[in-house]
């Protein structure tokens, strides 16, 4: 380690925040990128199965929730891609990189929202993981990321408060709309689960992103919390959580419980999701199709510089 | 649940047929403009379109509330939304137009704000002091639809010749749909005498006025007067309203008498 | 309505789940071959396209028609098809698949119709009478609509660069769905075992046989084993399905109990 | 009038059948061109406002008949293109006269199906209008398209009283099915009322199509003796037509009716109909879209042929 990476070091070490136009090491620098255009594209992409049920919202104030929050998850999306561009990436390159498969987006998203109890579901498991995620990231060493965090954090919290809220009318509902939720969280577990990604054993970067403060906790630490957190919500909604192994470890102070399926997460990654085809299409259709309407934007821009400048020239 | 007071010299009959029509309205072109969400050509129009769209069903909440109220028969917005058939919906036929490109629906979305805009800044001063409130609200958050979407129609009519053959196709499509805004019957007659909305007619020239700067900004050019579709204010639509409603409705079809 | 007698070696559940998969493979597929009505590239294809969803639609009476006799709780083939919910709904996932291009319509049909062919003629064996007579009549339509999409298939395939393109993209797309045919699970085994069904399996190597000789003569290049899609036996859809539901059980939703 | 045309129209007088490769007078060969493919190009337009409810049908039963009808048409259209092909004109370019403009079709299928009564009323007054015009097409002097009518008359019947059979079904069910027939009758009773076209007066064509056998009744006499038909069968459904000067003329032994609206008639005509541009629209992308699967039978086609010519040299 030269010097300048461990006066680096010792500036993260010290709780410090880098900025953008400070040195940083290429790795570090890299790393964030990867990290925090993989987490807008999620946002962005993750606005796909939601949105897939906003034209069957069950009432009028269910549907505005929902647009409400899908709405947000959009305005994550810009403030993640800008916290990005701070470290030398456009965001037509990181939407290149999505479209061409390079860059990923969370896993989860490649699941389908099948029914409205999946909408509750999504918000109190999916944003539950990830804030459960993103929590510690708001102390992140890069200062971008870490402010972008802070504000993403409060507002995941109200979406799983809403999406625990919508679960909740339901469970007290009719015996239809109880088995809807129950169905839901079947299908919603273990993929909820496989969001903090494998064990730590198996996990690549995580050892350097502990030291630079880009990762704080190991996913298996996360993963503890998130199980330890949602059971007692399962119970109070009447549900079952289909894991046979599930309970309680007094001596850990913790639920003990079964390992998620790895194989279907690899297979996921790999492009074998159930929507994964579907989501990525839907993206590149939209950006495909909004060629003309950028050009459009673009050219107009120029146009009205120009008209600008002559008028300047002409006052002068 | 009793009925509802409503305004002493104009007809239940006629104030509900207003308000069905404002507030469907609202809910069919906030159906179609949420149909975008994530399929829109930037980030921050996924933004804007959910806005909108967000600003329209919270438009229909006020405005079907009311209806129910008025009906008096303890229907609420949700019901007046989720179970009625196409037939008795009351909105006009350009809203219901299909999305097609993003430049028919930003002109879709032009030609309505416009007309929108101007009818509720005279709805703040309507006799009926529910919809004055109403108006009101809404007034500000179509202002800001209304400059954002002559916004992106100029820049767009005057951008590359391929968006401004998108936008002057879209315009022509369109075109014939707008009429239907200007239309009175009995019922408008009735609450425009009493004060409790505009004549429909006296919109006319300042919409023209708002669309024909806009469109000269643009570079596109007007289409000429002609035939005018209409039907939708009397529960006459297109064959694309069935199949927005049999979607939106099918929890509240399905699972009868549930709450959500 | 008195429980309907039903093959005696067999439990009523496995029979049942049977006659929903076949039954909901005929609507389903059924419902997206009549999307094309009127819309197909050519007049001979519009009149071969009705008749083969006028096929399907005709089976799942039967097939929907025979499981409400043996659910035995007076539910007709009705009742099945426009008021279950997606989850239990029991098609596999390739035939909720959207119709997008001709080619991908006809190659769905094609990799449908020659499993369809295969469990159809062996049903016509079937222990269980009355499966055994449906087959028998079904069979007949399905033999015709496995030359049709074959011979399309080849002939598209082994036609124009562009049309061959297609074909090899629509084969490649529908490729990972048809797993799902072949696979069984204790329902199967159960009936199998008795003779009332073909092991799911035991119809692969013929599957592969009519499929790989078709896609020699079209010139197209078979798909490497890889992974497969599943869920629609046990109702875990794709996305598709919960949209063709709101659009086919609207009229069965909307005026509950009516006659038509 | 010259020998040959003499020779001609006495023929058409005794009652022959005019037959493909036969003399006719070229004014005789348009109008029947135009015609003939009018009417098969209506068949094929007619497939998409009952098309539009095939997936939304309310019973299995009733899907299956309308699926059985809308083949029917397509089958229709497809007598019809090959009769009108005897005469001297390909299938394509009657296509291309239809995408074009200068082919009509029926105005009738420019307005909507909004309901599912609309489906049994299409049967019941569309094809009842239809059937009352095209049954003394059945002894038109053109063989070829005579003989193509018998065949469609007697299935346009079923239709028809398939359609009457679902509005029957629909006013004894409840309230608001019965609504919804009068509803549907409300809108179609002046369209179908149009579909014999203006009164003889104002029709262009008439007297020539008279006297060659193509036309045998006036339009005003055909639509006498639908109203006549159609009235009774209203009453029977307990439907009200919305006509309010109709009523019964003894001394005519019919019917007096109202005037149609003809303004909207020939705005209809004109492309200002509520579906003119979709239905259109939809016939063209069908056309567009399929060219490269016409073009791809064709190639395989040629290669097939290409084929079986040099394995028959090879053979020799």
């Amino acid at each position: 380690m030269d010097q300048q990476e461990r006066a680096f070091q010792e500036r993260i070490d010290a709780g410090q925040k880098i900025e953008p136009k400070e040195w940083m090491p290429e790795g570090y620098r890299k790393t964030l990128v990867r990290q925090i255009s993989q987490h807008a594209h999620s946002e962005i992409v993750g606005q796909l199965p939601e949105g897939n049920w906003i034209t069957r919202a069950p009432t009028l104030e269910r549907k505005a929730i929902l647009l409400a929050k899908v709405q947000d998850e959009a305005g994550h999306g810009l403030y993640l891609y800008c916290a990005a561009e701070t470290l030398g990436i456009s965001r037509d390159q990181m939407y290149e990189q999505l479209h061409s498969g390079k860059a990923k987006y969370s896993s989860i998203f490649n699941y389908p929202t099948l029914t409205w109890a999946d909408i509750g579901t999504v918000g109190w498991l999916v944003d539950g993981a990830a804030i459960m995620n993103q929590v510690p990231l708001q102390r992140c060493s890069y200062g971008p990321y870490a402010r972008a965090m802070v504000r993403i954090c409060k507002e995941e919290s109200f979406h799983q408060r809403q999406g625990y809220d919508a679960l909740m009318r339901m469970v007290k509902g009719t015996p239809a709309q109880k088995a809807m939720v129950q169905d839901a969280l079947n299908r919603w577990w273990w993929p909820a689960l496989m969001m903090f990604g494998p064990s730590d054993d198996a996990s690549v970067h995580s050892a350097q992103s502990m030291a630079w403060k880009i990762k704080q906790n190991s996913n298996d630490e996360l993963r503890q919390k998130f199980v330890d957190q949602t059971v007692p919500q399962a119970k109070y909604l009447g549900l079952t959580i289909p894991d046979p192994d599930l309970k309680w470890n007094e001596e850990k102070g913790g639920y003990d419980f079964g390992e998620p399926d790895w194989e279907e997460f690899f297979n996921v990654i790999a492009g074998n999701g159930p929507c994964n085809a579907e989501r990525l299409n839907a993206r590149k259709k939209a950006w495909e199709d909004g060629a003309w309407f950028r050009d459009g934007l673009s050219a107009h821009a120029e146009k009205a510089a120009a008209r600008r400048a002559s008028s300047k020239i002409a006052a002068e | 649940m009793a009925v509802a007071a409503f305004h002493p010299s104009v007809s239940q009959a006629a104030l509900l047929e207003f308000l069905l029509r404002i507030g469907d309205n609202a809910l069919i072109l906030g159906h179609r403009v949420s149909e975008w969400c994530g399929h829109s050509p930037a980030l921050e129009e996924d933004i804007a379109l959910s806005n909108t769209a967000l600003d329209l069903i919270g438009q229909t909440q006020l405005w079907l509330g009311l209806a129910g109220e008025v009906e008096g028969k303890g229907r609420s917005a949700d019901d007046l939304a989720y179970l009625r058939d196409g037939f008795d919906f009351r909105n006009i036929l350009l809203v219901e137009r299909p999305n097609a490109d993003f430049g028919k629906t930003l002109m879709r979305q032009f030609l309505f704000d416009a007309w929108h805009y101007l009818l509720l800044r005279a709805l703040r001063d309507s006799s009926d002091k529910r919809i004055a409130d109403i108006a009101e609200k809404a007034f500000k958050e179509v202002s800001y639809h209304l400059d954002r979407s002559r916004d992106l129609v100029i820049r767009l009519g005057d951008g590359t010749t391929e968006s401004h053959r998108r936008m002057q196709e879209a315009l022509e499509d369109h075109w014939p749909y707008t009429g239907e805004m200007f239309l009175a019957d009995g019922f408008d007659a009735e609450l425009a005498e009493a004060g409790v909305i505009p004549a429909p007619e006296s919109l006319k020239a300042g919409w023209e006025e708002i669309i024909s700067e806009a469109l000269l900004e643009a570079t596109l050019k007007k289409p000429a007067d002609g035939y005018m579709h209409k039907g939708g204010r009397r529960g006459v639509h297109t064959e694309y309203l069935g199949f927005i409603l049999s979607e939106m409705q099918f929890l509240q079809r399905a699972y009868p008498g549930a709450t959500w």
